[in-house]
């Protein structure tokens, strides 16, 4: 099995929920993190003095998938995250050696 | 002569509608989506900024100058606070209460009712077109209709009744409300994306604060601490009960939940609806009239969906539709015995259909009214400075774009540096 | 005679009143678990519909009817708003203040009662079983209740005092708040789980409103703008400070920390406690009282591990015991030169033994008849359609099982998607 | 003799002030971060504890006892609540309001001035450290130098000016405030790290309630209801709408952007400019004092980061500069057709240098007395208790540090044990 | 070492980190996040409309623990977490390459 | 590519944040955490009572990194997250299979 991680804009989450459903997944967790990129920082005012804020909010998605759709699944969700401006952010696979799931017990492929 | 008791309440009838305002920025606060709440707030308290220099400066005098003269609009004899001073001011409005008060309480009025069309522009608004827009209106829509009711102008001669603004203040911000959102357009993603509150108990914080400064709206608009006062205040209380009461009815018919968002909208749609009736009915009539408005506007803001006007946060559908409800049914409960300036009363009461044909005049005159020049003062605006934000400022909200900040930060990790 | 000052007077303080309401849901709701807060508000607002729909029709009537027989309840004279009117009613009252104004002011009073209650149900309480239980409450336990001590009925008659309500409020709402969670039961988890406040400013913004209109609530029982009436606000300030201070104090020795609760709940203490002596008593006396209502009650909040009924926000420990703090402490406290309705002094003041025998009867008297009539309510809805949401709703919370809602959203991964 | 209109608007007008004190508490708190605001909060609803009760027991007492004497400071008669009842006072105070009253409404005063300080001395002050402070500068700060002024002392006497407090609440507490920056030292981290506002909602509601509260502040000052009353609300009401105008009026000029937080503390800056002004001044000087302290105070607060104190929400740059602003425009203001206590009228209205040169003197008096008094008492605890809470607690935060609390919990892992 | 992580119901929390406890663990990392799977989703009600809310509140929790002890971690959080109802969630089970205690420097299993 | 994890308390973000960028380093994704541990738990009160809160804020701090550079920024990371108290965390790394950079489609070094 493989995991794979994405850290998108917040309002791509659900373009990339619709694309992972439309690709037949069943399954993903999201949650909400905050970037430093290359994306720099907005300014804020406060009190009349400028300040940079540069830990900007994105989302983290993680899905774990069988071995064999997980470049597939890496692509779907690069294409769906994508505005093509700077700060879309990153999607990376790691290697799952055993997933299980909670309700039933089922191993692997099945728990997901 | 000044009377010490009227003006103890009237001091504080000052207060509580002026309370009311940012009330009403929590109200609206609450339900729009946490990036673009601090905009939300700001137009609110923007008003009683601005409002209040436009309002001493000409449109108090345009909307109370020639008092009763029957006519289309004030003169500028108040204006630049000229004559508006601690005296009782001309004996036309008499008064018992320091002139300069009754000018402050009328400021409320005028702070708050532009900023009732807020909730329909929510999350769009570029922040420097409402602020010239509202200054425009007060001026060009809320100052005449005003005179025509308040003013002793031709509503007022014709013989309609409005106690505390009614169609002055709810039809009139309604109608500008409409206008206002058929120039700016949809929300991006509405209606398909749910756009839900992002602070429930905020909204409830606005509707407490709105419900007792309403005491002040209606109670205040006696002008003095009297029975036609206490009346209004038992009325103003019972018709935000029972309009409570009404919307969770349906909700509960219709959804099987009642919920808190519908107990608060309830609420200000029965307060809304009592405003013109408040010193003109009572025994139970409020109870009715409140609890109409409760029913009627659960079902007016399903409209939007139906029409795919984007009333963000259903100012047409609480507002326009309970303020017509209410001056309506003005027309049916206005009783004599509670308020000897009633000389024709409602038709349930006896009076035939009289009293109920100047409440339509008046209300179709004041949403037409209000409607086309609030259209036309949003299109010249839109044409010359844009009306609406980028999309890229309403994906990122108003908070970052109009104001380069952002509400909340709670957590441990929105550390920021020092620029320059 | 309707006196304008007074009037003016009344008018504000029922509005003040009337903004408890929300200030408690804030106190409570703050208290909570975020799941909850929504339960909590909604149950709080609610009141303010109904009760006051319930008061008119015909609670009002049944507590203030028959005023001063020295009998157990009123009649229907005054029922769906007859005789409620402008004048100053009937002359037993002796009002210098409409008549309908009284009872919108006695209104608020009924309100905010059953509201008190809420705070002891926190987290369990089906929504629609409170909705009738507080309606038959405030018809079966307020209203008799209301008529013995406020409507000149037997307690009254005895010689009993109760300034503002120390018996009818919150003895009343305290020992109805024991009689219901003894048929609700527990919250799933409690005393093991710490299930702690969500959001403490929530709750200082409810201490806030809380402590503003208590003012309404006992200088305005003077029902006239008098020095009784600006003796019970010095009263109720230096009452609530001295409350804060004393729980503040037993926390330090303790716990070695001062708490913002604790702040909150000790100023509380102090209100519960001067609200039956507010107009009695005078001098440094309102620190006394509230200083050992605040040490009393922060003792008393521990009694529930004891004895292991889950009064979740204390509403015994602070309503009740500091009701009965207050109620016993005029007998202590009573000054005849602060008020001449004060016929026993105090024993403090050298009146003896019979206030302080007065004020225990009444006190009994209401705690029993609360707690009986209470829990016989209680069983019989619980009976009829269950008191208490199922497990998975009280562990999803009341937000979502009795309402569909969430309080709060402040990310952006919460959208929804419209449904139909 | 007691008059019922002045006693009805008095009784509001103290609730007003009390509940400014919860409204500065948010206005503060939601400035803060996070894991402070508990620690604001306390500190300022603790101030309505104890001060209340030194207010009775001695402060009030040495601020207006030997009224009218043209000295330094009062003396016991009032001490501990003697003649504090409710007839009308010594003849001295030409009161038509129980002096009762008179005590509660100044003891609101004497809660609120020291709890401006918090602002600038946020996220440090150790909570006992604070407790003591305050107590000792209210007896030996606050009670000398509001008898030079609103008890007929030496400045009074001179002829200086100040209506609701522009010397004896905003620059006395403003000086304070620098006093105990200069021993507490600056923030860790600041100002190299933004420590920004957690909750802008908050604060904004925070302004509302000071708003609204100012009414009762300044209007109040009349200690009646008249004209005079009525005239002080609307220059409240405009001097606040022209400060928020003025502040931002300069960030759109300066950063292109007007801020939530400007148009709050723009109000803020122009409600306490027209303080000292509010009663005597008339037309559009309001509109001046207020739109010139917004522009003043935003560039004020810049000060901080030149000369590298930490005045942490510029109470400084917003009540020193603002009331000195004001104590001083009311020397080119003042009108004697507003108010006949005006015997020389402001420089603008052609009486001269004469009053502006009072002001000074009164400014400048106040400003001195209280910036070393202060520091001296501040001093002296630190030695002896500390001031500062440690770089430990500080980074924790004061609600862990100091109050064993946290103020937020909206998620689902904040669970927690009973340990004992 | 091996990283346990589970997707958990927000209530079960305490159950968990207790059967951790007991089991000598000691440590663990836990956040909030948001889980779309199989349960579906909630209803809400907002102005009179129906919405589906599909994303649902879970907990992550992150363990490092050593490879002899992974599988009954997994097993341990499985069966604490377990209410047999849809959307109890996941157990999933990666390969650390190093961990270090920061305030020590310690390597490996010392580290945890 | 490697995943440097690092768990810290939260008031060393910024620290962490800074020596990342001293070393050269483009980007990171941080979030709010709640770790258990030997730290033990601090003390609420609440109504008078005593409560231990044994879950405690840190900041949980990922990095992609290329191979070669893994050890080092875990050393800098332990460096600047370091006060020597108990409950500064841990730092581990995990193997990355492959990593896409949304907005260009850039794979593995140049992707970060
Ligand atoms: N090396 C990295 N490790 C982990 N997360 C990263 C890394 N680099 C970037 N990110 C995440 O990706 C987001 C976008 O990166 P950024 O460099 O701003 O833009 P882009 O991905 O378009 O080049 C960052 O905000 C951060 O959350
Ligand atoms: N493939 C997946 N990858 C990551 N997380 C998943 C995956 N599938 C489910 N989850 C997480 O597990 C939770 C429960 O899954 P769900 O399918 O609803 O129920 P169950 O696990 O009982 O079959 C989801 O809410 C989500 O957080
Ligand atoms: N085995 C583990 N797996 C995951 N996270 C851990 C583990 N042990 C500790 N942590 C995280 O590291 C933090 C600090 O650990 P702790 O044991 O308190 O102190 P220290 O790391 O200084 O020994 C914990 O709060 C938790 O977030």
């Amino acid at each position: 099995m493989k995991l794979v991680t994405a850290i998108i804009k917040p309002h791509k989450v659900d373009d990339v929920k619709e694309a992972l459903k439309a690709a037949g997944l069943h399954g993903m967790t999201v949650d909400e993190v905050k970037g430093f990129g290359r994306q720099g920082g907005k300014t804020e005012i406060y009190r009349g003095a400028e300040y940079v804020v540069d830990l900007l909010p994105k989302v983290r998605v993680e899905t774990v998938v069988p071995d064999e759709l997980a470049d597939q699944v890496a692509d779907i969700m690069v294409a769906a995250a994508r505005t093509g401006k700077i700060g879309d952010g990153k999607v990376w696979i790691t290697t799952v050696d055993k997933v299980i799931r909670i309700r039933t017990g089922e191993l692997g492929d099945d728990a997901v | 002569m000044v009377d010490a008791g009227d003006t103890a309440w009237m001091l504080v009838a000052t207060g509580l509608v002026l309370f009311m305002t940012p009330g009403l920025a929590f109200f609206y606060g609450g339900m729009v989506r946490a990036k673009n709440v601090l905009g939300m707030l700001m137009q609110n308290f923007f008003a009683m900024g601005l409002m209040a220099i436009v309002w001493v400066g000409i449109a108090f005098s345009l909307a109370f100058g020639n008092f009763g003269d029957g006519g289309l609009i004030g003169n500028l004899d108040f204006a630049w606070m000229r004559h508006v001073d601690q005296g009782v001011g001309p004996e036309a409005f008499a008064l018992s209460i320091p002139f300069v008060l009754f000018c402050a309480y009328q400021m409320t009025f005028a702070v708050i009712t532009p900023a009732l069309i807020t909730g329909a522009t929510a999350d769009r608004f570029k922040f420097k077109a409402y602020a010239v827009f509202i200054a425009l209106w007060l001026v060009l829509v809320y100052a005449p209709v005003a005179h025509w009711v308040f003013g002793g102008g031709w509503l007022a001669k014709l013989g309609a009744l409005d106690f505390a603004g009614g169609a002055v203040v709810h039809i009139n911000a309604g109608a500008a409300a409409l206008a206002v959102i058929l120039v700016l357009g949809k929300r991006r993603g509405w209606p398909r994306e749910g756009m839900h509150p992002h602070s429930l108990p905020l909204t409830l914080l606005g509707t407490g604060i709105l419900w007792f400064g309403w005491f002040g709206f209606n109670a205040g608009s006696a002008l003095a601490a009297n029975g036609v006062a206490a009346q209004a205040l038992m009325n103003t209380f019972l018709a935000a009960s029972a309009g409570m009461v009404g919307w969770l009815l349906v909700e509960q018919v219709k959804e099987g939940t009642p919920t808190t968002l519908g107990a608060a909208s309830g609420a200000v749609a029965g307060l809304v609806a009592i405003t013109p009736c408040a010193g003109f009915v009572g025994g139970m009539s409020p109870i009715a009239i409140g609890f109409v408005a409760g029913v009627l506007c659960v079902l007016a803001i399903q409209l939007k969906f139906r029409f795919g006007y984007d009333d963000s946060l259903d100012v047409i559908g609480v507002h326009l539709v309970g303020g017509l409800a209410g001056a309506l049914m003005l027309g049916l409960f206005a009783d004599s015995a509670v308020n000897d300036v009633v000389t024709h009363e409602g038709l349930f009461l006896g009076g035939g259909l009289t009293l109920l044909w100047y409440q339509l005049v008046a209300s179709v005159a004041t949403l037409v009214f209000s409607l086309v020049v609030s259209f036309a003062i949003a299109k010249v605006i839109d044409k010359v400075m844009g009306l609406r934000v980028s999309p890229e400022d309403e994906d990122e909200g108003l908070d970052a774009s109009q104001h380069a900040e952002s509400a909340y930060s709670f957590g441990a990790t929105g550390s920021m540096d020092r620029l320059g």
